[in-house]
This record gives C-alpha cells, structure tokens and sequence, in this order.
C-alpha cells in the first residue's frame, strides 16, 4: 500500500515541524527555514510561527506537504515473531518441554543507575498490572539491580547459571549505551559463552531491531513487560533445545 | 452553587429589561415574512430537491411567488391553491412544477382552513417525522449517560466523506458532540445547496444530505460506543428557517443559532434576522434541538476584558428571544469564550470569574463554552498551554458544552492529529481536577468575587440603556462587538415580506400552536 | 554562511517532527514513520512517540537530524526595502512631497469576513499600540468593512479616487484567496487601473513574496502595522511620482 | 498562610523525632572522616591541579597517606609536617611533588595547634575567597529583586562552552536559575575531573574550571538583565565535600545535596554518605550555599500517591541534619516533586494538597519543586500540557526553586527550543495566575485538607518507626524509594576511615568555630 502522512484529507501529505535555527529571526530567518523544509522534499512549506529565542537564534514552527509516497509493502519489519503467552501458559510450557527452573539474571549496566524498567519486568509486582518475573512460578529471577559493570555482569550470570541475561539501558546520550552493549557481547564471547545464554536488550530507546544489530537475541522497549519478555525467552530456548 | 454572591436582584432586573426589549422586537417584527421562511415551509410540507439548474424547489417557487408580488399571501396559501386547482398531489404537482409544465402562480388562494385542510397530510407526515427524530433521540439519551461536561469538536474539511472518517475517529476518542462547520460564504447564500457535497472552503456545505449522511455515521458510532454522539450544524446566515426545518428532518442535536450573530458577523440586516431567528427557534423548540448561541464571537472581535458585559448583556437577550419562541431554558446553550490575552495579569481568575458568572446565572442552560482563539499565534505549544488552562476553568465551572480548543488553531482548520490532542489535554484535565469545583471556595471580597460583580453591573447598565432606546439602535451604535449595523443596510432585507392580512402560514401556526 | 537546525550543540541538525499515518499503530507503522524521516533526508529518526487515533489512524512524534546545511547566503529574500518611518516622519513626508491627502481604500474582500487584521491596519484605535491609518493627519482612510466584492471594491475605489488599495484575506483554506486575490488584479488590468493605483494585501498567511507574485506591489503578513503598510505605501508613490 | 488546618503538635513531633535520627546517626559517624573530606581540606588549603596522568593532586596525596595507613591523624597533620620539615611553601612542595621529586608521608606530624599555624595562611586565603564570594552573592541581590518563585532550567550538552551559549539564552529569556548537571556516572567517580571539559553524557563533568566559567558568563548576563542569575551544581555522590569547596571558592549559590540520595539512587555506602554530607553543608552553611534535597526522587521510583509521607518524612531528615550543619531555614532548598500519574483521578487537587502542605510545615525554606517526568511519555503536547499543570500548583503554593518541566522529558536532555518553551509556558502560567493563591479558600472538610491531614499522619507515624529502630536500619528494609541498602554495602565504603585519637582537620575546625 502506498501511504503518505494524513492531515485532514487522505493523501495531503500534511507534516508538523518543529526546530531553532542559529541565525536572527527575521525574513531571511524565515526563508532559511523554508529552504530547510523544501530541501527535505516538502511542498509549499509555511511557517506558521516563529520567535527569537535569543540574539542569535530563532524557534520556528512549520507545516508541509510530503510530495512522496512510501510503499508499505516494501518495508522490512524486524520484530518478534513468537506469539506473546499468558503467565500460566509460559508456566505451563516451563514445565512441559524444559522440566526444571529456568534462571533469569537481569540488571541495568554500566553506569546505568534507572533501574525503574529492568524492575518492571523482573520485580514481584511488576508494572501497569503486569506480574514481573519473580512472580512466575517456574522462573528464578536474579534482579542484581542498577551500575553493575559488564564484567560484574558476566562473572555473576556464570555464579548463578543463567539461561538467560536481561540488560537494561535508558541513558542513551551521545551513544554511551551501544558502547556499553556492544561490550557486553564481546565480553561474552570473549569467555565463550554467548551461545550458552539468551541475551535480551531493553529500554525506552531500545528496539528489537536495534537490539539484534548488535548481536542481542531480542530487543524490548516501552510498554513491553514481563510476558512479553518470557514468552520470547522460553519460546527460543524449547527451540534451541530442540535444534540442537 | 452559590460563589460569588451575586446580587439576585440585578440579575432579574436584566432578566426584565431583555424581556422587554425583545417584547418590542417582536412586535416590530411580526408583520413581516422572509423568503426562507417560506422555503421552511415548503421543505416542511416535503419539498425538496432542485431542477435542472440546480435551483433547489422551495427557492423556485417561493421565487415565483415573488415575482408575482404574492408572496405577502403566504406560500402556504399559494400551495394549496396550486394543489386544489390543479387536483393534483404536491408530488404530481412538484414533478410538473419542476419541468416547466405548470406553474405555481395564478392559481386561486384558498381561505384559511382550507388551506390547512388541503397541506394538513403533508406537514403531518414531517412534524411526524421530526416528533420521531425527537423520541429516538430521547430513547438514546435514556440509554446512555450525558456527561455533565459534553466535548465538542469540529470537522470541516469540505469533503463530507473526509468529515465523517473524522467525526468517528473525534468519537472514538472521547468527543461528545460534533459539529461539521460550513463552509466560508454559505452563510449568504439565500439558498441551502443540495445533495451531498465533496468540496468546501474552510467547511462543508449544509446539506440535508450531509445531515444525513453524518447522523447515520453518527448513530452507527453511538451504538459501538454506548454514548450518544450528538451532531451540530448552523441555522444561521440566511437560511435560518430552511437549516433549522432540515435539522429538525434529519434529528441534529444542537443548532448554531443567534439572535444577532448573522447582523453582526455577517451584515445580515437585522430586520431578516430577528424575523428569521424567531421563527428557527419555533422549530427548534418542537425538534427538541439545543441552541447555541454566539457570544464568543464579540470577544474574538472586541477586548474580552472591556467588553464582558455585553456577553452577560447579550445572553440575556437571547435568552429572552429563546422564550419567546418556546426553548425551555435546558436548550439554551448560552455561549461566552476564554478570550482574554494570557499577557494580562490574572487573567486565569478574570476568566474564572465569568465562567462562573455564566454558570450560576444560567443555572439550567447548557452553557456553550467556547476556547481561546483570538490570542493563539502559530506556536501550537503555547496554544496547548492556553488550552489547557481554558480545560479547566471549564471543569471548575461546571460548563456544559465545551468546545475544545486546537493547537493549530492560528493556521488551519483542525488535523486529525489536533483534534486527537485536543480530546486528550481535555479528558485529561477533566481528570486531574474532577472535584476541583466542590473544592474551592472564592475569596469572599476578592479578585473574582469583585469582577464577577462588576461585569453583572455594567450589564445591568447595558441593558437599561437598550432598553430605553431600542435594539435596532443598540447595534446601530455599535454596542456589540464594536461593530455598526444600519437598520435597512446589510444582506438580504429584499427577502423581507411585509404579510398580508389574509397571510397564512400553516407551519407557523401549528408551532405556536404546539409549543404554547 | 552554512547553517543547519540546532538541538542542543552547533550543527546537530535536531529537529521534531509529528503526523498522522493511515495506518495502525504497530511496528509496521513505526517503520513507515521512520521510512518518511529517512525519505525527508533525515538520519537516526526516532519514533519517541507514537499512539492509535482510531482504527486505521497512527499519531507519530518523532526526533531526527538533518543531513545537509543550506547556505544562507544563496537565499534570495523577496522583502520590502524602504524603510519603515514613524507616523509623524510618513505625515511630514506627505506634506513635503505629495502636497495632498492620500487616500487608502481597504476591504476584507471575497467571502473574506474576518476584519480584525484590516481593522488593525486601519481603524483609528489601531492595534497592539500600533495606531491605525486614519490617525494619520493627511490620509483618508476608506474601510469597507469584509465580504465586500471585487467589483464592488474597485466601483468604491473608482469613487473614491483611491490611491492606495488595501485587501485582507484571512481564509486559505482551499487557496480560496489566492482565486480571490488574482481576480482583482484582473478585474483593476481590464478596467485599465492597475497603473494608477498602489495594491496591497495582507492577512496572517499572505507575504512579500506571495504578494508580488500575484502582482500585487506589496504583501504583509502577522506582526505588521499601520506604519510599515503606509511607509511603503508613500514612498512609493513618491517614487512613482518621480519617475513619471 | 494557613490554608489546611495542619496540626502544629504532628509537625513539632515529626521535628522532634527527625532531630533524634539525626542525633543518633551523627554520634555513629562522628568517629570517622572520609578520604573525600581530606582531599577537600586539601582544596580548601589551596591544593589543586592535576599531576602527569591526569590525577587530582588532592587524590595523590591522600592516597599516598591512605596507603601509608596514617590517614587516621588528618591529612592536615601530613602537610603541615611536611612543609614544617622540607621548609618548603605548600606551592613549592607541590611543585616537587606533582613531579615525584617529594613524598607526602614520612614526614613529622606536628601537635594541632602547630598543624593550625603552619596551615592557617593558606586556609586562610580561601575562607576569605569563599567570604568576599558571600559578599558579592549578597551585593547582587541587594541589588536586584529575588522573584518569589525562580526560574529554573538545566543544561547537558557535555560541552562546557556549549552550555554556557544555551545558559545565556535562558537567562534571557527569563530563566532566574542555571544548573549545570553532571555527566552519567561522574557521582560514582571517587575524584573531580580538572579543567574544562567538553564532552560527557548527559550532563556536563563538574569541574572547578567549569563552574568558573559559567559563573563568569552567568555574572555578565546578570549585569545586561539586571538580575541575578544563581547557578547551580551537584554536592552529591562519592565527592561531595570537594564539590562543595569548589562551588563555595566559585561562588556557586545552590547545591544539589541530600542526606541520602547517594545511599539510595547511586547505591554509595550509608556511612560514607551521612559522613560526606555533613562535612558539605557545613561548608555550604559557611559559603551561604543553598541546598537542594533530593525528595523528588523518591516518586520517580515508588508511587508518589502511597510513598507521598516518605517526601515529608525526608524533608523533616533533610531539615534535621541541614540544622546540625548549621543551615539556616533559609538555606533549605527542600525538594518534593509533581509526580502522581495524571489518569488518576482528582490527582491534580492530590498534588495541590502535598504543595500547599510542603509550604505551610516549612514557611521560611526554599522549597524546591521538581516537574513531572515519570509520567511524561513521549507525547511532547501532553507534556507540555502536564507542565502547564505543574506550574499552576506552583504558583498557587507560592513555591520558591520551580524546576521548568521539559516536554522532551521522555527523549532528550533538553534541547534550547525545549527551555526556551519551558519558560514561556511558566511565564505565562505565573501572570496569569498571579493573584490565584489569595483568592481561593480550601473547603475545611474537603479531598484536599483531608489529604494533608493523612499524609502528615503517616509522616508521623514513619519518623516515630526510624527513630525507635534508627535511620540506618530504615534504609536497610527500604523505606524510602523502595531501594533497600546494605550498612556495610555499596560504594565508597573503604573511603571511610575511623579517626585518631590525635586526627586534626583544620577545616571542620575552623568551620565548627566560625558557624557555632
Ligand atoms: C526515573 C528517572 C530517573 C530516576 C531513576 C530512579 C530509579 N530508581 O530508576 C533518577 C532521578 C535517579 C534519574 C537520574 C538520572 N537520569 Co533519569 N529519568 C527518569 C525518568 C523520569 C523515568 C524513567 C522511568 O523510570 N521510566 C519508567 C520505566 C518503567 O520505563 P522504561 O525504563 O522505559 O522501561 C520499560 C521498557 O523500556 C522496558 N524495559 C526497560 N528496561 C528493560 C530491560 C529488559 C531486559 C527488558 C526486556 C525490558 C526493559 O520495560 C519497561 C516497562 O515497559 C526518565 C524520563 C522519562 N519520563 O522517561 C529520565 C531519563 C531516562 N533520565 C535521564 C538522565 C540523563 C538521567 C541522569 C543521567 C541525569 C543526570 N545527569 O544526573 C541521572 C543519572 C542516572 C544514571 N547514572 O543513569 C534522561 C536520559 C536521556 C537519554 N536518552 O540519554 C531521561 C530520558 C530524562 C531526560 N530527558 O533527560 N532518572
Ligand atoms: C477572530 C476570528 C474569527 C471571527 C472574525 C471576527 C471579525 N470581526 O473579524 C469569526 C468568529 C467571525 C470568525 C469566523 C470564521 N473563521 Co475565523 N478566525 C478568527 C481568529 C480566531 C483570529 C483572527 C484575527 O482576528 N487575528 C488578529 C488579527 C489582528 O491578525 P491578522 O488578521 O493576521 O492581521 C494582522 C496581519 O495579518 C496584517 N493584516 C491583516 N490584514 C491585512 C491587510 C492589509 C492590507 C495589510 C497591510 C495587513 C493586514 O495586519 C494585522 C496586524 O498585524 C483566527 C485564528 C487565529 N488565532 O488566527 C480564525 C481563523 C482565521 N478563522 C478561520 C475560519 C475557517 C473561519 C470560518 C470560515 C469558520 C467557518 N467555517 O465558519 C468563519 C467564517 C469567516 C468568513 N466567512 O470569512 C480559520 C482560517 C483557516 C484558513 N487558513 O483558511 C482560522 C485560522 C481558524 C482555524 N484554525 O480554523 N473567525
Ligand atoms: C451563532 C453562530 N452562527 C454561525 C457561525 C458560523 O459562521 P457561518 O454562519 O459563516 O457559518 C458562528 C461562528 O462560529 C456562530 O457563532
Ligand atoms: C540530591 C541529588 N543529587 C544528585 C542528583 C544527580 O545525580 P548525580 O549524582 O548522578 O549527578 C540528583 C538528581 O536529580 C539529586 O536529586
């Protein structure tokens, strides 16, 4: 399906815009941010506010009119495929096709100090009305908390024979957390023991794409929680049991 | 709720005083017919449908009667001579009428109750009709709540398949009420366009096929949601009288209707106002449709600080015409607005102030409240900001009808996505503040107790003065909205008719019939 | 010089987007948002909120940088050149070099009904302290008031002996003024008057640029007062003057 | 202002029973100092700069010390012997030092009063640095009005000269308060970064070098406005002493600098922190340095309806422990936040409730109130829409330290638009607004003082359990943010060290003397 942005009529094409620019706000103001828009491929750009927010720089608001179609049939969506389980159902298939504890060691890493999302997913009472992992019946939930260093990470997932490793990132900034994941990996390799373990990413700014780029099992951002993360993590470990 | 003590005494001497001035209005009004009042009377006696130029019927033949000078007779008369001559059906008669092969005039004008014996099926078989549109809304009103505080939002993207893909996504969403404006100019068409319409400036044509179309939409989405959605249109402009008797066909739920908007925002000539209000009003009242009044607008024009009073002043007005044409105080949708600069110092408590006022003067009426339009720039944020504030002096103020205001509201007509975060910062707001009224107390002597105070004063005044001399002059003076408005200027004062004695209108006669 | 849009550190290229898509809030829809980002030229699109409006219907607020610069230098600013003087300056300039009233006939034209933008050009009181035109000692200020008619606009102006014409228009929606706005130019060519008279228009969307194009002589949109319209407006008809 | 009838007994018993935890917890650490208070009395003798790898000559020469188990007697004791037995001015021993020509230890360690007078030059200049720094504080708001309520913003690009473009251009735009907050996991460095820096992760490294140029930068714009804009750091993590004395010889005015904030949210060592935190207010009782708590931390981890008494009970720990320092009311920059999730219902009256409440039990403090950010999504509309709300409770609870909420909450660090937005809503909220808090009445019986009441109670009862277990104890089973904290656990805990019999600081000497 072709589709384009959808203002008040299909195929408008209407966008809202929204940035400072480091110059005066005056005409040329205003007509550098319109050059802006036109050169990103809108039609008949209209400012519709602007304001100096200081001597040297401007805010401006701006509507637009996206000239192109995208196929949506073309995009390539990397998402999770197994299907989301109830509690009772992934504790069910714990017991049916692996027989025995399954061990989830999470924590936020790095200098990572949120530990509000890693405790929504492993915490007893979980988040939004969804149990965390401690509450599953046949999950042992190892929730070693907020700054732990990759290395403390590691040594601690080897002490309590983790199936599989929950990191937790928010603090994005300037990329320090992709350093810190990709290090994670590597450390994990480097000990041999990336094929042992499911390796989950998550985080407000993390995605399963993202997540899978740098060489995580899965990814999980907002309004993710505790069941969505088991039915993926059991789901992949009844099947690389089954592979193997 | 009593919190700002305001002085009763005055509040029944406006009361008084815009009793009386509407008294005189009427009474300088009643000789008179419009054109659009005889287009309503044929639309509610079932003509519909145009010819082959597009000229809708009740414009033809009310045109013909016109231009025979006969006009002051009534159409009703005109009809029914035309049916009893010919010993046709109005249908058989309409079929020949439209193709050129009979005419309307010449015909011999029935007395009275003949006339009325002759049109009495047809205006049944719509007052029928409407009488139905009213069970069936009250039957919904009985199975689903009306929350105390009802959102209203706009569609007016010209397309009225758009508008309806919009009006469900606005319901789904929380919306209330949705009103589909018209488009720019049709307010001075001395006709309603025909049929459904795809194209519009700003709005979409009233059409009694877009009623249609949009209740029907409307009702399928009512029943998903279990919340009767309501729908809005305007009868004002100069076709007052047609819109409301469409409206009314096609069960709208509440009619932009003003005793003076058309004069003043429009320069409609004010003699073709008052006649036409009174007479829409009649039928709102047998439809059971809420009016909404225009208030709001003087303070998009004037400052909403000098000149509050002539909104109390105003809605007095209104008020009184309103009973006068028979609307129960619980269809008066009052309107006023948030419309002070948010630059003024305390200007959150002088709004709170009037809103207040509105409320606990018009206790019954379900307030239109109407959001800040004039001071939004193109800075949508800062728009959401005011709307905000504008969300809750509606929630501490118990108002009725609450229009939401739109971010964008400087630039376009609303985007799909507006309208989404209007519902939200309302719904919201209602929220967060939910017993906020029953919380607060004002200070006895304080800021807005005083101002609440002063705006009743300066209505009285207002109103006394119209009083004594009249309103014809009160809006030749400019007193609303600062605007001038000559007594025989403006549009449309060669639709006026002055009735003949042997005038029938077989419409009007059974609304002040019924109603009384 | 080259400027970008500025977030938080000299050429970040941030900016903000939002729209609607016709489509569902999945990770589908994601992906079409970000399609759009990546189509406009922009890196690192980030979905940083997204929600259902209805069925069909997503709503995307999005962050993004901006690839390129523009040069500033290369716009080309269509913008009114005379300066703006005060009143008194426009009042003193008129005695010395014209010698008489001039008189400026202003509409809200078409089905246009707005006043308040003509008013504040115009009415004596003037808006945001800026006084209107017919404070001015030597000008006759004409206003028609709104919904005034092409045809009828130039009989007024014909009567009048207008030397300047001042048009409003507030309602775009459609380009319902762009239609408007030319017919009168055509109307004032067939009617052979367009060289004797200066043609203005304003209105909260209308600019220098728009203006001219449509052959206007000058445009002036929000922010713009009595005295910038009459400054230009004086001077140039000085200028024509001489010239003649 | 007594506008919800709090019972005075319940507030001079949580007082009573705060300034009994803190009693005890200060009698437990009153054995120990910290590696972190020695290298501040290094700063504050003058000591800075880096050595060849970069590393702080404070740290080398307390490590050195440490490392020769003597740091039990004081560092001031190891520098006055050395520069008693090398003869050497402290700059020139440094010089040697630095360059590994010196050692630190094997040097005589000369009696107190001997350690005083070898040591009093130098600390000498920087005490009256710090005072002549109070004066000009004080010159400049004898000059220029304090608004009831401040402005404040935050800055984060990482680049020291990056920041001080964005602090300039909120300053300009109203803004009366500048933070500069730190790189992610600068409080878990037991060291302050040197020079000025330009690059760091969310948030800018704290460091002498910058605070000075954004003081300097900060000063010019206050002379062009005309108002005096305060600037701000963070006396927080395992540094806080030394941060301290920088802000007190850079003429910082605020200080982010809770009792416990590093115990619970950066997981550092309990002892080391109430340790660390005492030694910090002191100097910043000394330098005139307002404090801010760390309150509104709580409600970002627990729920901020159930947890709203851990804010209150906090505060009352905060106060206890500011007074043993010798912090006047004043100088007590209380923190509580504008937590509650906005789909709660009647959570805006909620809120109100724990402003108006933080108001009246602390009327000389200067409360600082922290914006939603929990429950701000993405939606950069409805956060800006909560702000809105955010800073209506604000000015209708006469707060004093108002944190501007930033609609990109949920994404990024704030962009210059986002402050310049931030202000603009704040702005306009207070004028319009700006009589509001005189003008309502809470209703005596109502949600409202009803819940007030209940969390005052709760309060009480919280402050009673820690005093009967202690405050150690309370953290260890997580009464505060749900974070439970081991005694001997966490970060930093080999950085305390039990004193000597014979242990001198000359510092906390002269500071206790000088504030008694
Ligand atoms: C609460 C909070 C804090 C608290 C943390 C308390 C605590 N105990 O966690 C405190 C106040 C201590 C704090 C401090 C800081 N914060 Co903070 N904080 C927030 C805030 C307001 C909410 C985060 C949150 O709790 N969300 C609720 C949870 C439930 O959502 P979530 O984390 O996304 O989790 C969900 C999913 O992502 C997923 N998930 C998350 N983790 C995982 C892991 C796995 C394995 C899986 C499967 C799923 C999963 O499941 C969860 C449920 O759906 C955000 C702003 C915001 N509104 O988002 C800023 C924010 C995250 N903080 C930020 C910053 C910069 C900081 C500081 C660095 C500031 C400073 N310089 O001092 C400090 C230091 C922190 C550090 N060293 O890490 C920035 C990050 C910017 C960026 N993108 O890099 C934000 C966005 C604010 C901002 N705009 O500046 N913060
Ligand atoms: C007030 C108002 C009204 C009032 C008008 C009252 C009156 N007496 O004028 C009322 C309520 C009647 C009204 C009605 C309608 N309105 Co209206 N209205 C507005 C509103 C809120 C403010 C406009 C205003 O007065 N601004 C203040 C003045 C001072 O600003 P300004 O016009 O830009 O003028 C300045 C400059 O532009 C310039 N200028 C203006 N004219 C000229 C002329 C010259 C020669 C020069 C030199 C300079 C100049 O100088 C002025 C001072 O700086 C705007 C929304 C908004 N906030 O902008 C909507 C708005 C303009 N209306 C709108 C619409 C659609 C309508 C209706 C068509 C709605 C309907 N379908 O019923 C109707 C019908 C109007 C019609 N037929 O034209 C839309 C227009 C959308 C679009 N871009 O096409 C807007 C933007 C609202 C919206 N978002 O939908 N409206
Ligand atoms: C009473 C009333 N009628 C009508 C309108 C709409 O204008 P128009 O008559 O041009 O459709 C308004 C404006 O909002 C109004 O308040
Ligand atoms: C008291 C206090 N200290 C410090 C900080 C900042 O954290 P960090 O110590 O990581 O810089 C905060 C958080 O806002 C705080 O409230």
């Amino acid at each position: 399906m072709k589709i384009k942005p959808y203002g008040d009529t299909l195929d408008d094409g209407k966008i809202q815009l929204s940035f400072t620019l480091p110059v005066k706000n005056d005409a040329k103001g205003h007509e550098a941010a319109k050059e802006i828009a036109k050169k990103m491929g809108l039609i008949d750009p209209n400012v519709v506010f602007s304001e100096a927010i200081s001597e040297g720089f401007s805010f401006y608001v701006m509507y637009g009119i996206v000239a192109f179609h995208i196929e949506s049939d073309d995009l390539v969506v990397e998402d999770i495929e197994t299907p989301v389980l109830t509690r009772e159902e992934i504790e069910m298939l714990i017991e049916e096709q692996i027989g025995r504890d399954v061990v989830f060691v999470g924590a936020s890493t790095g200098t990572d100090a949120h530990t509000v999302g890693i405790d929504a997913i492993m915490n007893m009472k979980g988040f939004a009305g969804h149990y965390g992992l401690e509450r599953y019946r046949n999950i042992k939930a190892y929730n070693l908390g907020s700054q732990i260093s990759n290395e403390e990470f590691v040594l601690q997932a080897v002490k309590l024979k983790a199936d599989v490793l929950l990191v937790s990132q928010t603090v994005t900034q300037k990329d320090v957390h992709l350093h810190n994941l990709v290090h994670l990996i590597e450390l994990l390799e480097a000990e041999k023991l990336r094929e042992h373990v499911i390796v989950i990413a998550g985080g407000a700014r993390i995605t399963h794409e993202l997540a899978k780029e740098l060489g995580y099992d899965a990814g999980f951002g907002p309004k993710k929680y505790a069941e969505d993360v088991a039915s993926f993590a059991i789901q992949e470990l009844i099947h690389r049991k089954k592979s193997r | 709720m009593n919190k700002l003590n305001l002085d009763l005494k005055k509040i029944a001497q406006c009361r008084q005083a815009a009793e009386e001035i509407a008294t005189t209005i009427l009474s300088h009004i009643e000789p008179y017919t419009t054109v659009t009042i005889e287009r309503a009377v044929c639309r509610l006696l079932g003509i519909d449908g145009v010819d082959g130029f597009d000229v809708p019927l009740p414009n033809r033949l009310v045109d013909d009667v016109l231009k025979n000078n006969t006009l002051e007779m009534g159409i009703s008369r005109h009809i029914a001579g035309a049916l009893k001559d010919t010993k046709l059906s109005l249908e058989a008669f309409l079929a020949q009428y439209a193709t050129d092969q009979i005419s309307i005039i010449h015909h011999s004008l029935p007395s009275a109750e003949e006339t009325r014996a002759i049109l009495e099926p047809y205006y049944r078989q719509s007052f029928a009709k409407i009488r139905k549109n009213k069970q069936e809304r009250e039957r919904y009103l009985h199975m689903y709540v009306t929350p105390k505080t009802q959102l209203y939002v706009i569609c007016a993207t010209g397309n009225i398949h758009e508008d309806i893909i919009q009006a469900k996504a606005a319901a789904e969403q929380g919306a209330d009420i949705i009103a589909v404006i018209r488009s720019t100019g049709q307010s001075l068409l001395d006709y309603v366009p025909y049929g459904e319409t795809t194209e519009g400036f700003g709005g979409t044509y009233a059409t009694q096929e877009n009623f249609r179309l949009m209740r029907q939409a409307l009702d399928q989405k009512s029943k998903d949601l279990g919340r009767y959605i309501r729908l809005v249109n305007y009868a004002s402009g100069l076709c007052m009288p047609e819109i409301a008797a469409m409206a009314a066909l096609e069960r709208l739920d509440i009619l932009l209707n003003d005793s003076m908007y058309g004069i003043i925002f429009r320069d409609i000539n004010m003699q073709r106002t008052f006649i036409d209000q009174h007479f829409s009003r009649m039928i709102n009242a047998y439809a059971g449709i809420i009016i909404n009044t225009g208030e709001d607008n003087y303070l998009t024009t004037s400052d909403a600080v000098s000149e509050a009073h002539t909104v109390l002043a105003s809605q007095f007005i209104n008020e009184a015409f309103a009973k006068k044409a028979h609307l129960k105080p619980e269809w008066m949708g009052l309107g006023h607005a948030f419309e002070i600069n948010p630059e003024i110092e305390d200007s959150f408590l002088i709004e709170l102030a009037q809103a207040e006022m509105a409320r606990e003067i018009f206790p019954d009426a379900p307030l239109k409240y109407m959001p800040p339009t004039k001071h939004i720039s193109g800075n949508i944020f800062r728009a959401y900001m005011q709307n905000t504030m504008f969300n809750m002096v509606t929630t501490m103020t118990d108002q009725s009808i609450h229009l939401l205001g739109m971010m964008t509201e400087a630039s376009h007509t609303p985007f799909l996505s507006d309208r989404y975060l209007a519902i939200d910062n309302a719904k919201t707001v209602q929220k967060a503040l939910h017993s906020f009224r029953d919380e607060i107390i004002f200070q006895p002597d304080g800021l807005i107790v005083k101002r609440a105070h002063e705006v009743l004063d300066h209505a009285v005044e207002m109103l006394e003065d119209i009083k004594a001399r009249n309103l014809f002059e009160a809006l030749e003076t400019g007193m609303f909205a600062s605007t001038r408005r000559g007594r025989d200027g403006g549009k449309g004062l060669e639709g006026v008719i002055k009735k003949h004695r042997s005038y029938i209108n077989v419409i009007s006669d059974i609304l002040e019939e019924e109603l009384r």
